[in-house]
């Protein structure tokens, strides 16, 4: 019994590999990478509906090269070691490219394995420079950098806003650091950091920083991190009697910020793309995408044009290879619900599409 | 600045305690960490989530006593738990009596994976944000901050340990409790049915849990399913500081830990807010392996 | 110290938390003798072997092995000097093979490295063949040998504690302390025990033996020494114990074992 | 079964039903399923300790295979050998992974299994090692990968005997929270002490070793290398098991009291078998570390430690070969069931509970170092 187990069980493997993975003929096919699980599950929820929502349009009009697309989502966890798992898995099944991932520990790893493989990778979220710096010829993002959004919020900070006294708070992730530390090199040498502090993500008790920054007096707080700890901090905070306000950046635009933060948020500030209700091109996604799942996430609409162009770049270079779709994409111009979008040598957007939000009587509204 | 600290401390040293509770009273009957204890807290959390968005659906006369409502929110929440926590013990556990020590922790952390997984599954994995409820206002006094809720959560805290404290001194089952803690085989010899005592310790340790659960939901607004890991930890290392199996160690060592916490994150870093609470536990480990109420110390095994 | 003196102790005393469970015992062992210590339930029997294996380290007093104090040192030390002991409640490694359980018993004397032992090298076989060999000798000579490859869980009461003398033996000690070896076993298994406990001793190894089972005790011991609530009431050959009114008092006032049964 | 434990039955799982109420969403559908799915469990156990046909095909099964170990390992190692030759890379990745997680189950099983002490942070030696080799070769590049390796297993032992020391002296339960403080500290320095870990970034850029000109750049060749460590490190710890030092630990695991009282330092041998146990755990690490290229703290969590421990579990404790089975199965296992993903964890979860219920000695029992010879007294237990 004992040693037939483990016979048993190699047998199955042998059984598993002779499936090998390979593009079926009529159909192609696209991988979908994010945390389908986990605690940030909504993140990879509301990329996996914006890719679904692209594949359904195309497969309506009769798919890209007159074959269906075929939609395969992959849970990485938001953890790296499953990403690169995800990401074999994907190469073995021979997808045309990619969406995804949503981290950047994630992306970094599993885009060394897409590069080998060439396949296209655009991710939708993964904001840390160091996605695109590494030189690969199959990374893009239709999202910005951080450095640039670091610069953003920092160049708000200090010629808008005016202030000169700042704190500094991280979720001490790869985009939450890395974020805090952009926004704090660009600030320049008017401005003081009084504080430079990373809390725990997934604690809930955030009174002893709050304490703190509220005893050294900040005219405005920084915040690189999402919005379950975001929301939090803001309502501790102003519940302890602090004025000053926050400002933060993708991370933090969310419906669900202003419900953990309620009244509290009022007059935060977020660094994010410009409002999709502005572009004329984005107009139908909004419709459809409310029609079939509700209120967009807010890098729902980053997940659909990253599919979008990658089925776009597939039709116009006429098949799934690689090395024909790649340049394709690199050169594209494409027109989409974030309006346009051109990749640089790296595969970053060409545009630094950041602007700044604030929320006011409860929404968030685009700063002019 | 040192007594906001202090007093941000006992607030969540008020949660911390009431879990630990739970911690020690197993440990009491049975010699064994309890570890879905965290999750029971978790679940008691999002039962309160679920209940409180039941109020709106609620007859209108009702609604308008918001502390009635409150309170029996957190009654029935805790009421469900206790069954949880008695049906952890009879599936988890209880199968598990006189096994290795290994295999009924292994069944725990089982326990804890398909509890987490099963609130994540049913409620969603995004936060749940509790609706804004009472006193949110801040009120400031000599330099302290504090809101309405923080006082009502402490002093709520306080009130059950007291109730706690009196049902295992003063009732036939709490003595039972105590006796079985003290020797099963002689509580059995008595007549104690060592198996309904067990029940019913699972049952209030579960409860108070609860309770905590949806004070805390209360209190910070957001809830998840990963809640029950962290605080699981942190209370069980409250209940180990002040001498696991020891009552009011638990209660001591619940607002000793919040306390340390709290001023370890606002005069050093609160980057390493946990590694404080690990450091302690393992010194308190180490030097004093009872805890600091605990007797006897190297024969707990 | 005497020389001819293996164990002595100088008033020896184990609290427990304001209960005195040995009060100020001294006593000394002979080389080569049977020495059984006697007394009713709860007189503190147990407790001696406790403090004087280190296994209860003693609250004060001294203990003293072949002229070497003892007293601080850890069971293991202890064992290491050659002082064996069994257990009243039996403690065989369950899951363990007889021959596996006598094993344990030669740990002291095996030599083989760590880097040896994972190579594999000459000296790893010849040690555990060597040990092997002395393991299955001292299962032979407890009447286990044929079951050597069964589990210490299967065996019976009886068995077990044929099994513990010989881990006991195994560490080729020059005392041995037994507690209560033929508790709730039949006078046939009674008979086979005292044999083995005197072949013991003709080995040159001294025995010291705690007892309730008269017929063992009054039959094999050179000496007793009778214990009371943890005190020292009575010392002296068979015989004379029997005649003594204080252990006569002993055991009516407060035993079940009377010692003339 | 009569009437009485029917009743029973429905009330038991009734008030079950009806305290996860409040939960049921239209997909929770399935939990009713599964707690009629514990039921028949229930049964079917009873039915299969009863049954004596069931118990005898087992038996003769075992002794079949017992009777051809050394075929039965060679076709085994043989077949493992020749897999990449009929899978995808995605497939050796799967493969590769779970032999590390083999490599990790094995180690643990030396300090969980064999002697006994369960520790719930293992992943922090793990992370030891992998952050050392990822320091040495990648961040400072001081040294090649040949030289990191047994630095970092030494790091990583080096971790252990600091925690050990004052840590050993603790029983049980103290012991292992203590140990889960470890891993928990060890995450939080990886994530805080950027200057050396890279921070929440983690290392980036860490090469494949390779022989001489001879990269292990395709993943085949990694599969293979990292085979033959698994096998290098499982042969000695079975030899490790089967001397001295294994009989010592076992006998520490039975009964401590008596192991010291047979001249055993419990301490000391405790301390050994951690530390070897740790500077194995940093070995794996460190391939981690080569294979992923890079690493960061989100790699090393508790439900990470949670996992090698259950790979030992369900293998069988004190069972080298079952610690293997175990990880390939909880590797390989839930990487078929991607597609079920939602309801993986909470499978998995109960399948621990139902495995400690029905099956505490795991899949393979907890002897193999010596065979268990059943007879008449077997009903002793």
């Amino acid at each position: 019994m004992k040693k037939l187990l483990v016979l048993g069980l190699l047998c199955l493997v042998m059984v598993g590999c002779t499936k090998k993975g390979g593009q079926e003929a009529g159909v192609i096919r696209i991988g979908a990478a994010g945390q389908l699980t986990g605690p940030e599950a909504v993140f990879g929820a509301d990329m996996l509906n914006g890719v679904t929502l692209a594949v359904d349009e195309w497969n309506a009009k009769g798919g890209v090269l007159g074959k269906k697309i075929e939609l395969v989502p992959g849970d990485d966890q938001a953890e790296p070691r499953q990403a690169v798992a995800v990401a074999n898995k994907f190469a073995a099944e021979g997808v045309a490219g990619v969406v995804g991932h949503f981290n950047s520990s994630c992306s970094i790893p599993a885009s060394e394995i897409y590069h080998k493989a060439g396949i296209p990778q655009i991710s939708h979220a993964s904001t840390n420079p160091k996605l695109t710096d590494q030189g690969f010829d199959n990374v893009f993002r239709v999202c910005g950098r951080d450095d640039q959004q670091g610069k953003a919020a920092a160049d708000f900070a200090v010629q808008k806003l005016k202030v000169k006294r700042v704190a500094v708070i991280h979720d001490k992730t790869t985009y939450g650091q890395g974020f805090a530390e952009e926004f704090k090199k660009n600030l320049g040498s008017g401005v003081e950091v009084l504080l430079f502090e990373g809390i725990t993500k997934g604690d809930k008790d955030y009174s002893p920083v709050v304490t703190k920054i509220k005893s050294v007096n900040p005219d405005l707080i920084f915040f690189g991190g999402i919005y379950t700890e975001g929301g939090l901090l803001v309502k501790q905070y102003k519940a302890m009697g602090g004025t000053a306000p926050f400002i933060g950046g993708d991370g933090i635009m969310s419906e669900e910020m202003l419900k953990i933060g309620g009244p509290a948020t009022e007059g935060t500030y977020a660094t994010f793309g410009p409002d999709t209700k502005d572009i004329p091109s984005a107009k139908g996604f909004n419709e459809n995408y409310r029609k079939k799942y509700g209120e967009p996430g807010v890098y729902s609409v980053y997940a659909y044009d990253a599919a979008n162009i990658l089925f776009q770049s597939i039709q116009a270079a006429g098949g799934t290879d690689g090395k024909k779709v790649l340049p394709v994409i690199r050169a594209i111009d494409y027109n989409g619900a974030l309006g346009h979008i051109r990749f640089d040598a790296r595969g970053d957007v060409k545009e630094s599409p950041y602007v700044v939000w604030k929320v006011e009587s409860g929404k968030f509204k685009q700063v002019k | 600045m040192f007594l906001q600290h202090l007093l941000n401390g006992i607030t969540i040293g008020g949660s911390y305690a009431l879990i630990a509770l739970g911690y020690t009273l197993v440990y009491g009957v049975l010699k064994l960490i309890n570890f879905a204890h965290g999750e029971i807290y978790m679940i008691g959390a999002n039962l309160g989530f679920i209940l409180i968005s039941l109020i709106p659906a609620m007859p209108p006369f009702l609604q308008g006593n918001l502390i009635l409502l409150l309170l029996a929110v957190v009654l029935v929440a805790a009421v469900i738990c206790s069954l949880y926590g008695y049906y952890l013990e009879k599936i988890c556990y209880r199968p598990l009596r006189g096994a290795p020590k290994l295999t009924p922790l292994i069944s725990a952390l089982g326990a804890s994976i398909f509890l987490q997984n099963f609130v994540m599954i049913s409620m969603g994995a995004k936060d749940r944000i509790f609706p804004q409820t009472i006193g949110m206002q801040a009120i400031t006094m000599g330099g302290v901050s504090f809101t309405l809720l923080q006082l009502v959560i402490i002093f709520s805290s306080i009130a059950l340990m007291a109730l706690i404290y009196w049902f295992i001194n003063r009732t036939r089952l709490g003595i039972a409790i105590k006796a079985t803690s003290a020797d099963p085989y002689m509580a059995s010899l008595v007549g104690i049915n060592v198996d309904t005592v067990i029940s019913v310790t699972f049952m209030a340790g579960s409860f108070l849990a609860a309770c905590a659960g949806v004070m805390i939901g209360l209190y910070y607004g957001s809830i998840n399913f990963t809640l029950g890991y962290l605080g699981g930890i942190k209370a069980f290392t409250a209940a180990v500081l002040g001498g696991i199996g020891n009552v009011p160690g638990a209660m001591i060592g619940g607002f000793l830990l919040g306390v340390i916490e709290a001023l370890g994150a606002g005069y050093f870093s609160s980057e390493y807010k946990d590694v404080y609470a690990f450091f302690i536990l393992i010194a308190v480990l180490v030097f004093r392996p009872a805890g600091l109420l605990g007797k006897g110390a190297n024969e707990r095994a | 110290m005497t020389t001819g003196n293996i164990l002595t102790t100088d008033s020896l005393s184990v609290t427990f938390g304001g209960v005195r469970a040995l009060a100020a015992v001294s006593i000394n062992v002979k080389e080569g003798e049977i020495l059984s210590i006697i007394g009713p339930n709860g007189a503190g029997k147990t407790t001696f072997f406790n403090a004087i294996t280190g296994t209860c380290p003693p609250t004060s007093g001294q203990v003293f092995l072949a002229g070497q104090d003892i007293t601080a040192k850890s069971p293991d030390e202890v064992a290491r000097l050659r002082m064996a002991r069994s257990f009243q409640n039996l403690k065989p490694f369950p899951e363990m093979t007889l021959l596996e359980n006598v094993l344990i018993g030669r740990e002291i004397h095996m030599t083989t490295g760590i880097l040896a032992t994972i190579l594999r090298l000459p000296a790893f076989f010849a040690d555990e063949a060597e040990q092997k060999c002395r393991a299955r000798d001292l299962l032979a000579f407890v009447g286990l040998e044929h079951r050597r490859d069964h589990l210490a869980r299967n065996l019976t009461y009886g068995e077990r504690k044929m099994l513990e003398i010989a881990r006991a033996l195994a560490l080729e000690p020059t005392l041995l302390l037994l507690d209560e070896p033929v508790a709730g076993m039949n006078p046939t298994e009674t008979g086979f025990v005292m044999e083995l406990v005197q072949n013991i001793r003709r080995q040159g190894i001294t025995v010291v033996i705690i007892e309730h089972d008269m017929k063992m005790v009054m039959g094999i011991s050179d000496r007793i020494y009778v214990l009371d609530h943890g005190e020292l009431i009575a010392e002296g050959a068979p015989h004379e114990v029997r005649a003594n009114p204080a252990v006569i008092e002993a055991y009516l006032g407060g035993g079940t074992h009377a010692p003339t049964h | 079964m009569n009437g009485h434990n029917l009743r029973h039955d429905l009330f038991y799982y009734l008030g079950m039903l009806l305290i996860c109420a409040p939960f049921l969403k239209s997909h929770t559908v399935y939990v009713p399923l599964l707690f009629l799915g514990v039921w028949g469990l229930r049964r079917f156990a009873a039915f299969a300790g009863e049954n004596r046909t069931i118990t005898g095909i087992r038996e003769q099964m075992e002794s079949l295979v017992m009777a051809h170990s050394s075929l039965t390992v060679g076709s085994i190692l043989a077949i493992a050998l020749l897999l990449p030759f009929v899978s995808s890379n995605y497939l050796i990745d799967v493969l590769t992974s779970a032999i590390l997680y083999a490599i990790l189950a094995t180690a643990l099983n030396i300090t969980v299994g064999m002697t006994g002490v369960l520790v719930l942070g293992f992943i922090g030696f793990y992370a030891v090692g992998a952050y050392t080799t990822g320091i040495l070769t990648a961040k400072f590049a001081l040294c090649g990968f040949w030289i990191a390796l047994p630095l970092s297993g030494l790091a990583a032992m080096l971790c252990g005997i600091l925690l050990g020391i004052p840590a050993l002296r603790l029983k049980g339960d103290y012991l292992a929270v203590v140990t889960l403080g470890f891993g928990e500290i060890i995450r939080i320095f990886l994530t805080n002490l950027n200057a050396l870990t890279g921070g929440p970034n983690g290392i980036m850029g860490i090469k494949r070793p390779s022989f001489g000109v001879f990269a292990l750049d395709h993943p085949r060749d990694f599969y293979w290398f990292a085979l033959v460590m698994l096998s290098l490190i499982v042969l000695v710890v079975a030899r490790l098991a089967n001397s001295r030092y294994g009989r010592a630990w076992v006998a520490i695991r039975e009964n401590e009291m008596a192991a010291g009282a047979l001249g055993i330092n419990v301490f000391r041998k405790h301390l050994l078998s951690f530390s070897i146990s740790a500077f194995l755990g940093g070995i794996a690490g460190s391939l981690f570390a080569v294979k992923q290229g890079f690493i960061s703290p989100d790699s090393f969590t508790f439900y990470e430690s949670v996992l090698v421990l259950c790979m030992v579990v369900l293998g069988g404790i004190g069972n080298v070969v079952g610690s293997v089975a175990g990880a390939l199965l909880l590797i390989i296992v839930p990487e078929f069931l991607r597609e079920f993903s939602l309801y993986r964890m909470l499978v998995f979860g109960a399948v621990m509970i139902a495995f400690m219920v029905f099956r505490p000695n795991g899949l393979l029992g907890s002897r193999l170092i010596t065979e268990e010879i059943k007879d008449s007294a077997d009903d002793d237990r």
